[in-house]
């Protein structure tokens, strides 16, 4: 059994300086529980992008909850450029520890199957080698001949962030084809779950939801937040609100309209208490 | 001669490049890669598959975000699509930033997937409209993925051509350089080379590039709106005139 | 598109001398294709089970169209030991290559991803890796001091074989969570499948179904095959006939007992055309 | 005192050995343990997880073969279980056959995720009810999974524990040794001794192994024998009186 409770206690479960992964805006966001880690006032996260992040690293990034950004991109998509985390780079405030979406989740495979690092192909000759420190290559380790190859050590993520569209009483979260989040979730020591709507049985024991469910045994902790991903969608049940996403990409261009979004769509009342 | 935009001719260069069947696949943010592919496989009765990684629609993956990786890994993906912030003579890109690294004067998104499906993905087909030497550069910033590799990293993938809005090039691997291939209707030889901050190879005789058929752009704007609006609904009613109805 | 066709022109599709794969028996297996691969008479097959078999492999090796098989079992569980596999290692006539489960499972992700090799936690002092002599333990190639570690080659089948509960016109089949199908379609070459119904529709597009779908692209050949995975089970719509495999083992413990059950089960009406 | 038969027996007193949390996974074949983690399950209410890989009822893993490895390669898994054809003093299992490899005299069926789960388990118990000197011998012919392993080879698994028809012994991985822990009802330290291939330590006061009580047969016979029937239902019947419907 996985314990139910709110989205605010789950935010409280996440310790500063904590190792987060994210997945990508376009698979099931826990904006609210984004927003509630930032109600809290979390500090010094590492983030991992799997393997890209857009609204819901940029929140973070321009509330001053993240220390350190490791990601293959990081970008509104059609609505641009990220603009904390673009002025978080350009001004030094951010350290970005630049990857690329295949080593990310070779990366969290490895962790996935235990082992402390996994090769990977191509790569070699990009920047991204030279300035990765934690990466190594070497040459062909079974003496096959076949040259340099890159190694990527593990990445085990302290805690995982998913907003599923259906959870059941046991613990289990309905992911369907978002298949990175099963791999998350196996990476991560434990895994925080938002959810759109409660399933009465058993979705391991459902012949066909049971391929899109990812177990109790790796969710930590589970919270019901309705519309929990807008104003990112989610497939299935509500698209993204791409009006909001623009004018969110033009205010936050500047950290004073980022403020200015941040107390009106985050903070809310809080801010209000504590002006 | 037909009457067309300078997005559908762009998406009839990129179509004429395409193989006759196989798996091409198109990653986020590139509506006119993305109508080429749909267009290619309309008009290959299927044989070329199309995915489209953005969006639901026209995206057969089924395994999260690694399948289009590891399937480029395991030699399926014959076609891909890679742009830059700044492309130089040697088919580098950088789609990190300009300035020197980490303290970039301005930071751009990210390198996403390319230095590995520039690597697995036999042909490789940069586009990038704007040409200007402030893209086409003598070198790059910051590498997100090679040109060319040495002999001893494995390396099955490549750049393959260059689209831009004046010009289409091939590259040639074994020589690490670009050739100019033809010039788009309306620019020259020396309109490309004053714009282009690298050295590239001139044939004698450049031909002018291909106008699309009017076949072709009715097979475009009757079948192709509606498939790519699934994925880019502002791009295809405003290029090829397709409105879909609202929907989540 | 993936051609549609009929089981024994699948069975033609299939090379003598090919690695295949088998899925254990409690995993969608082809049996009516496997039957129909000994009609058609294929030799000298290298056999992969992922990572266990037994009827499939056991009737494969009787009936003399194995040469190799590497297994990290063979058995027919509750029913007992897999008659044919049992005498064919201990008379000599079959090379077993013994390997253990995460073995096979991380060669088959290696090939997925396209790498030469993986590295897989423990195995280390088994007799196993004595044995393997493809098999590589070396020192901690990231330098980071951890030890010793194996590291095993990718194992890239060249024909993959699946029995689907469904399949549709667009050459995409389901089967649901049984995941290690889709590890080994996306490690082959080219994956042959049969399938129980046809669905109407495009599975992938299917918001709860695709979670459990192999997209067409992995599929080389599919034929419809009803009941195609008895005697053996198909989760969630029969059960395994555990009569007629109590029986097989008992009949096949000698070869002409084995030689019978072909003639009867398999070969039907051609062994009495061609006697 | 209870009547109970040899099976609920060795079930209670595997279920003597588990914890009171975390994850116990049971392999294809074994309903003796399978039955017991499912009764731990009951007496902690639902703290000690249970994943039967056979079958489809009490089996969580949604995501292929490969997740119960992955699960305990992440440090998942808290228990598992293992058997062998041959088990020798320093543990050492053999699944593979007698004889001399790889001509071997008997072949079994082989070594299954043994030499992984051995590695990646804290607490292996190791159920293998005939106790005979053809099974526990002083040195196996063929190791599937070593007892214990050398400094320089990670390894955070191995054995705790030996349940035989005779005894309960437990396992010190520093000595690489078993103990007897106790000696089941109606049976001797002797008989353990003329029947155990290996040298092991004896304390000197050798206990008699715990019956099931009267509380654990009720919760056994009334809640598990429906739960295990979907996954051994020949042995739901036959042991514990469960006589389920018929289904596929």
């Amino acid at each position: 059994m996985t314990d139910q409770t709110d989205v605010a206690a789950l935010a409280e479960q996440v310790p500063d300086g904590a190792l987060v992964a994210l997945p990508p805006d376009y698979s099931f966001v826990p904006m609210e529980l984004i927003r509630a880690l930032i109600r809290r006032g979390v500090k010094d996260l590492h983030a991992i992008a799997v393997p890209v992040s857009g609204m819901a690293a940029d929140l973070l990034i321009g509330a001053g909850c993240l220390r350190v950004m490791e990601a293959a991109a990081v970008s509104l998509g059609e609505a641009g450029l990220a603009p904390s985390f673009t002025r978080g780079v350009q001004d030094g405030s951010l350290t970005m520890k630049d990857s690329t979406c295949p080593a990310i989740h070779t990366a969290l495979q490895a962790s996935e199957k235990g082992v402390p690092f996994m090769p990977l192909g191509g790569i070699i000759g990009s920047d991204i080698v030279k300035y990765r420190n934690d990466w190594k290559v070497v040459d062909d380790p079974m003496g096959e001949g076949n040259g340099r190859i890159l190694l990527v050590p593990a990445i085990r993520p302290d805690v995982a962030f998913v907003h599923a569209p259906l959870a059941d009483r046991h613990g289990n979260i309905w992911v369907g084809k978002r298949h990175e989040l099963f791999t998350i979730a196996h990476a991560a020591k434990t895994t925080l779950a938002t959810y759109e709507e409660l399933h009465d049985g058993d979705l391991t024991e459902d012949p066909v939801l049971s391929a899109g469910t990812i177990p109790a045994m790796y969710i930590g902790g589970l919270a019901r937040a309705v519309e929990g991903a807008k104003p990112l969608g989610l497939a299935g049940s509500y698209g993204a609100d791409m009006e909001h996403i623009r004018a969110y990409a033009k205010e936050a261009r500047t950290q004073e309209g980022f403020d200015a979004y941040l107390k009106r769509e985050v903070l809310g009342g809080q801010a209000e208490a504590a002006s | 001669m037909a009457d067309y935009s300078s997005d559908e001719f762009l998406i009839s260069v990129i179509t004429g490049l395409l193989p006759e069947k196989g798996n091409a696949a198109v990653g986020a943010a590139s509506p006119v890669p993305g109508s080429a592919v749909l267009l290619k496989r309309e008009l290959t009765g299927g044989a070329l598959r199309a995915s489209l990684i953005q969006g639901t629609s026209n995206n057969p993956f089924t395994d999260g975000g690694r399948e289009l990786f590891d399937a480029a890994g395991q030699g399926r993906i014959d076609v891909f699509f890679l742009g830059g912030v700044q492309i130089d003579g040697q088919a580098n890109l950088n789609l990190v930033g300009t300035g020197e690294y980490p303290a970039l004067e301005r930071r751009f998104p990210g390198s996403f997937g390319s230095p590995y499906m520039y690597f697995t993905v036999p042909n490789v087909i940069l586009f990038r409209p704007e040409h200007t030497r402030r893209v086409f550069v003598e070198k790059v910033d910051f590498i997100s993925a090679p040109g060319v590799s040495p002999p001893d990293v494995q390396r099955i993938g490549g750049p393959k051509a260059l689209v831009t809005e004046l010009c289409l090039m091939s590259f040639d691997r074994d020589k690490g350089r670009f050739r100019l291939e033809s010039v788009h209707p309306g620019h020259s030889v020396e309109e490309v080379r004053d714009n282009t901050g690298f050295d590239f190879d001139v044939p004698d005789k450049v031909p002018t590039t291909a106008e699309p058929s009017g076949e072709m752009l009715g097979v475009l704007r009757s079948k192709i709106g509606r498939e790519i609006a699934g994925t880019y609904p502002e791009f295809a009613e405003r290029v090829l005139g397709y409105r879909a109805e609202l929907s989540a």
